[in-house]
């Protein structure tokens, strides 16, 4: 992508953010998305960026989808990661599966689709019970992001299935992307699509794995927007007569944090350096910057309505969602070994 | 070398007291009535419903004081229960240590008149107080405030705003400082009163949406010539500042009390996660490195918020030892916060533990910053070193 | 609540003791003897030309025999001790306490033909012993060891190598730690004798260039079948191990006393570089808040290390906490030096502060590596949560 | 510079240290750099490395400069510190002082020269005490890095002076590159050359400021080694029964460190980002990784002899000597606020 569509893609994205989802982003953490926002997404094309054309996809290179990513993270991490469940996982199994009539569905905003990628996570160890025959399904999915989904892809003996609507969801705590949230699903007699025979936990684990760079591009969005809200009060707020910019520390440390920024911009567009290097080194720094935009915010960082807070939490549960993976260690320390290492 | 020393002992028989790491045995009970209180009454639904619904528990504010959990005829007791009840749930456990919350600067500053008129009732259980200092844009800037109290005949009138104020659209009365007068020295024209929010020209706005403690009442007040009577000036005019300052190194140690209980419940329940996780999980060298930095820093959290109470209760306080307190559990409590989620991962984040997470932050904001604290400790130390 | 803390007193008149954190009178002034032995002997000028020239200070050794500054009849003032003097300098600091090093082994487990033998000489200052456990490629391993003891007649036959032993080249005899028997359980194998640098077939490599600490005296000990007398034998064959883990469980917490001295000595020498720096430098925020992290980690160790000694030479040791004190130590230790480096710059690099932090980061190592302290803390606290 | 010649300079250095350098490096730290070491490099053209040539420099590019930094630091941080000083510091003033003919010396290895860089660090309180009149100097210029310099060039008053040897040197203790020592120097009715009449404060920070990158690649050959050494030990050394490397924190930690040590050299080499930004990355680094090698060395590490104890106190010493910087922090406080901030 050269400057000039990097840049008016930008504006684009921003724009969109500024009228629909900047308004909407503590109704979003309060309530959830709201399905025209989904639409409406969906009219933009982000909601199937990088899938194909050909099953309903609005064919995007990933640069222009890393930046989506990065803008609208910026304005709701919840929309940005409603956006990546979609086209990153969703899309990507489903166009795996030849299921282009729900891609096309997604595309639209007219439905969701949730994976069950948590219990995939190697820190889970609640795989959930349930039990599958005569092409239904009975049990409980646990830790289910955007567990009102109207889909829902899960591995079950490795084979990937495909289930419409739910019989109830218990909700879970949600620390982050609370817009999202995350449940208990429980699927009762409920009928299910087989659309892989096997493979299915390698497939979703791919996905997520291939997922690195988007991760670590929402986390931009998220230290940029959090430290910018910083940067805007400490011009304003004033403590012993002088605004808060004056002080060294305040000042160095966000000035710091702006060239970070800068830094994991070009590393998540421009560089060459692997995924799974960038994924930690973007929450890493997501997780510090957030908490100390809020620290700088001092008792209004801790209102909601300030809209700081959110980046706390959710740059904390990016982190937990999606690492720290010892099985990215242990393939980085198989090649810089040689041989077999870290095994016990 | 432990032999001798028994020989010493033996041989001189002195006795000597030194360093003494140990509760007495009362206290030791004490922790366990407020453990068990907390346990049977904080129940993981309730503490989420008050979360979500952010809502003030009075129903337990009743039983604890009834149960006499919260006892303030001994220091140690209160620092006690409020490490206790924090540890099972932070939102539950701030409500129910809090309708006393300024209760001191009265008890050690104020007439017979308001000891008897206001804390009474409130030590009764019949009322609930709160301390209203911090205003608007201003937070540990104490000397800046800008809330005016003008003397009128036998009254004052207040005007102006304050902000972040625990038990704000509760409480019945408050601690508030204002005011009275512009002098060159900014906290030279300070004074404390008892300000009730049944006067009229008084308004709270309760703030919704907050990060954790999501239990406890957080307002912002109005006053609007709220006539208060002159004898609910509390000591002298003009010595607010330094009133509330006293106040603040008594109350930052059960503020490092309520660091202390918020880490030990999120360590507790790390660990509880893990052990269901199952052995070859926990035995993970990378998990027990996390698991003796989180024990280790609870342990000297703990320690220095004994020694700075210790100092407090025996009338000797440390003010360095007590910013140390405050700073360091606060940071405990996030730190360990912290840690307990990255050791349990998706198990852990989908559970009560997330809520500690939220809840810890509050300590690095509230009875000064830990910046503020920072400066505190180093002015004290630099002065003091010759 | 001061005062009702005071009528509470006053009404009972209970005085019972509680949680203590003061040092007794005679323990205070035996600090000061300590500190100022310690400026007076361990001058900058000495203290660099032994770490230059990487020599063994007898002469400090004798004074502080002589002055009785080590006093080996009262725990406390051991660890009073070794904290004083690293302050002021770790390597002269260790020199002098380093002769008795091993001595609790056969206090507590030798027979009095062994303690009059050994240990009198040395109480007496007339002779110095060490403790040989680590051998080349071992490390924190102990129960790998390899040096072997075979039984002869009414001798063993000892042959192998130990590593990294302090006195080594200097030292008049050992506590040595080898294997007598190839047990299924490797630490059951183990036995510890006495043996002097004296016997034949016995031979000490001085290892020179360390990091820190190089008035300190280290070596590797080669044993060609050197003779040792059964009545060498410490205790029973095959209970060496537990007798040495039982001794670390004691010196950790004077390993943690000289993490506190180091890091004391590099804080008092930044804040002195500071104050000479003057007024706008001290008194940037960025320094203070280093200022304030530094001071509250150091009082933090500080009561870690006292907590684990108070319940040590109160006869109920507690191995977690020991361990804790001597990771938290040896992490303050190398914390404190870097912030010192880093606030003061290059004042700092170009003074005494710089060999500070070159002591510090033997204590991460020495006596149990920072990693199996944790893995001690995190195996014991799991096994207790229930 | 393409791959090609990159990796045959590579290949030079590396065989340049090999030879020369690594069987020294014991000695370089114990008895300081010996003069024919100083020969065999200028011999190699590494003395003046980025010198004009009319000037006798060896007119490389800069970033086979930092190669040859890089590489040599791997060896002997002390060679790489000597190299730097010679040709980012002293060859630097003295061209832009016209001195060509010192600089023709420096080249050939005979003499050596030093610039009074530390008293213009912010950290420093010590200017020193020196008084100039009729040509000659009196008094004592400290902290000295290589106070044994043939040459020793200081601003005083703004002016730039030259001082050829000196009239006795105090050691000072060096926590880092022992091998060109730290002391103060005194200098008695020594005749001085000014150099320059004014700007000579200026000059000698700008030289250094523009000095980011060069200690970042020094800070990258000491990552490096230090890190190749642990990994190397890690699969050796044993305990309780396994080696080290099948230990999970040991081969993570130490694979992730190699992961930053790639990083880190793309950014010295190839990135646009401003040096003011690599350099204190670099250095913490440097100081992090250090730490590491020498604890996974265990009592080992703790010895001379090992190799892997100078890297721990050289980055350390890196790190003081040429930063942090507050009028760093300064321009880009400014930067990212478009005001002043930061000032108090």
């Amino acid at each position: 992508m050269d400057q000039d569509s990097y840049r008016m893609l930008r504006e684009n994205v921003d724009e969109f953010c500024t009228r629909n989802v900047e308004p909407l982003a503590l109704r979003i953490e309060r309530e959830g998305m709201p399905r025209d926002l989904s639409a409406k997404s969906g009219a933009q094309g982000f909601n199937t960026a990088t899938a194909d054309p050909a099953s309903g996809g609005s064919g995007l290179d990933r640069e222009s989808y890393l930046l989506i990513l990065e803008r609208t993270a910026r304005s709701s991490p919840s929309f940005a990661m409603y956006l990546m469940l979609q086209n990153s996982i969703a899309c990507r199994i489903l166009g795996a599966s030849g299921k282009s009539d729900i891609i096309r569905e997604i595309a639209s905003g007219n439905k969701t689709t949730t994976v069950d990628i948590l219990s995939l996570n190697e820190s889970s160890s609640s795989p959930g019970n349930i039990t599958i025959s005569d092409g239904k399904v009975t049990g409980t999915i646990r830790t289910v992001i955007l567990p009102s989904s109207d889909y829902l892809i899960f591995q079950h003996q490795d084979a990937l299935y495909l289930a419409k609507g739910n019989d109830g969801i218990e909700i879970l705590p949600a620390l982050g992307f609370r817009g999202l949230g995350l449940g208990n699903v429980s699927l009762k007699e409920r009928p299910v699509e087989k659309i892989a025979e096997s493979g299915g936990a390698a497939l979703i684990q791919e996905t997520i794995r291939n997922s690195g760079r988007e991760v670590a591009a929402m986390a931009l969005g998220m230290t940029g927007r959090s430290i910018d809200m910083a940067i805007d009060y400490s011009r304003v707020r004033k403590t012993f007569g002088r605004p808060l910019k004056d002080y060294e520390p305040v000042a160095f440390q966000l000035s710091g944090f702006k060239a970070q920024e800068e830094h994991l911009r070009t590393m998540v567009f421009f560089s060459t350096a692997r995924d799974e290097y960038i994924k930690p080194l973007a929450t890493d720094l997501a997780r510090r910057a957030t908490k100390v935009a809020l620290q700088v915010h001092g008792g209004y960082g801790y209102l909601e309505d300030f809209g700081v807070e959110k980046f706390y939490r959710d740059s904390m549960t990016l982190s937990i969602y999606f690492g720290p993976s010892k099985s990215d260690m242990r393939v980085l320390s198989r090649e810089v070994y040689g041989e077999e290492s870290g095994v016990i | 070398m432990c032999r001798r020393r028994a020989g010493l002992l033996d041989g001189t028989g002195k006795g000597v007291r030194e360093v003494d790491f140990d509760f007495t045995e009362d206290q030791v009970k004490f922790r366990e009535k407020a453990r068990e209180f907390a346990e049977r009454e904080f129940t993981p639904e309730l503490a989420r419903m008050f979360d979500r619904e952010e809502k003030y528990p009075d129903e337990i504010r009743k039983k604890a004081h009834a149960e006499k959990v919260i006892d303030y005829s001994d220091p140690w007791k209160v620092l006690i229960a409020i490490e206790e009840l924090c540890r099972q749930d932070a939102g539950l456990g701030i409500s129910a240590t809090v309708p006393y919350f300024g209760e001191e600067v009265i008890m050690l500053f104020g007439s017979d008149h308001l000891k008897e008129k206001y804390l009474n009732p409130v030590n009764e259980g019949r009322s609930m107080m709160g301390l209203a200092v911090t205003e608007p844009g201003g937070g540990s800037d104490v000397a800046g405030l800008k809330t005016t109290a003008r003397k009128e005949g036998k009254n004052y009138i207040i005007n102006g705003a304050k902000m972040f104020i625990t038990s704000g659209s509760i409480a019945d009365f408050f601690v508030m400082l204002v005011r009275t007068s512009e002098e060159e020295k900014r906290h030279h024209g300070l004074s404390a009163f008892v300000v009730e929010s049944g006067f009229p020209g008084f308004k709270a706005n309760k703030l919704k949406g907050k990060l954790g403690v999501r239990a406890t009442d957080t307002a912002e007040l109005e006053l609007n010539n709220v006539v208060v009577p002159e004898e609910n000036l509390i000591g002298e005019e003009g010595k607010g500042f330094y009133y509330i300052m006293t106040f603040f190194n008594i109350s930052r140690i059960f503020v490092a009390g309520q660091g202390i209980g918020i880490a030990q419940g999120a360590f507790d329940r790390a660990i509880s996660i893990l052990k269901r996780k199952g052995r070859e999980y926990y035995e993970k060298e990378d998990i027990q490195f996390a698991i003796a930095d989180m024990a280790t820093q609870l342990q000297a959290a703990r320690l220095i918020t004994y020694k700075a109470a210790s100092y407090l209760f025996n009338f000797k306080p440390d003010p360095t030892v007590t910013s140390m307190a405050k700073k360091y559990a606060a940071e405990t409590a996030v730190f360990v916060a912290e840690k307990a989620l990255e050791i349990t991962g998706v198990d852990g984040i989908s559970s009560d533990l997330e809520r500690f997470y939220r809840d810890a932050k509050i300590l690095e904001i509230w009875e000064g910053t830990s910046e503020v604290e920072k400066l505190i400790i180093s002015r004290n130390i630099v002065k003091e070193a010759q």
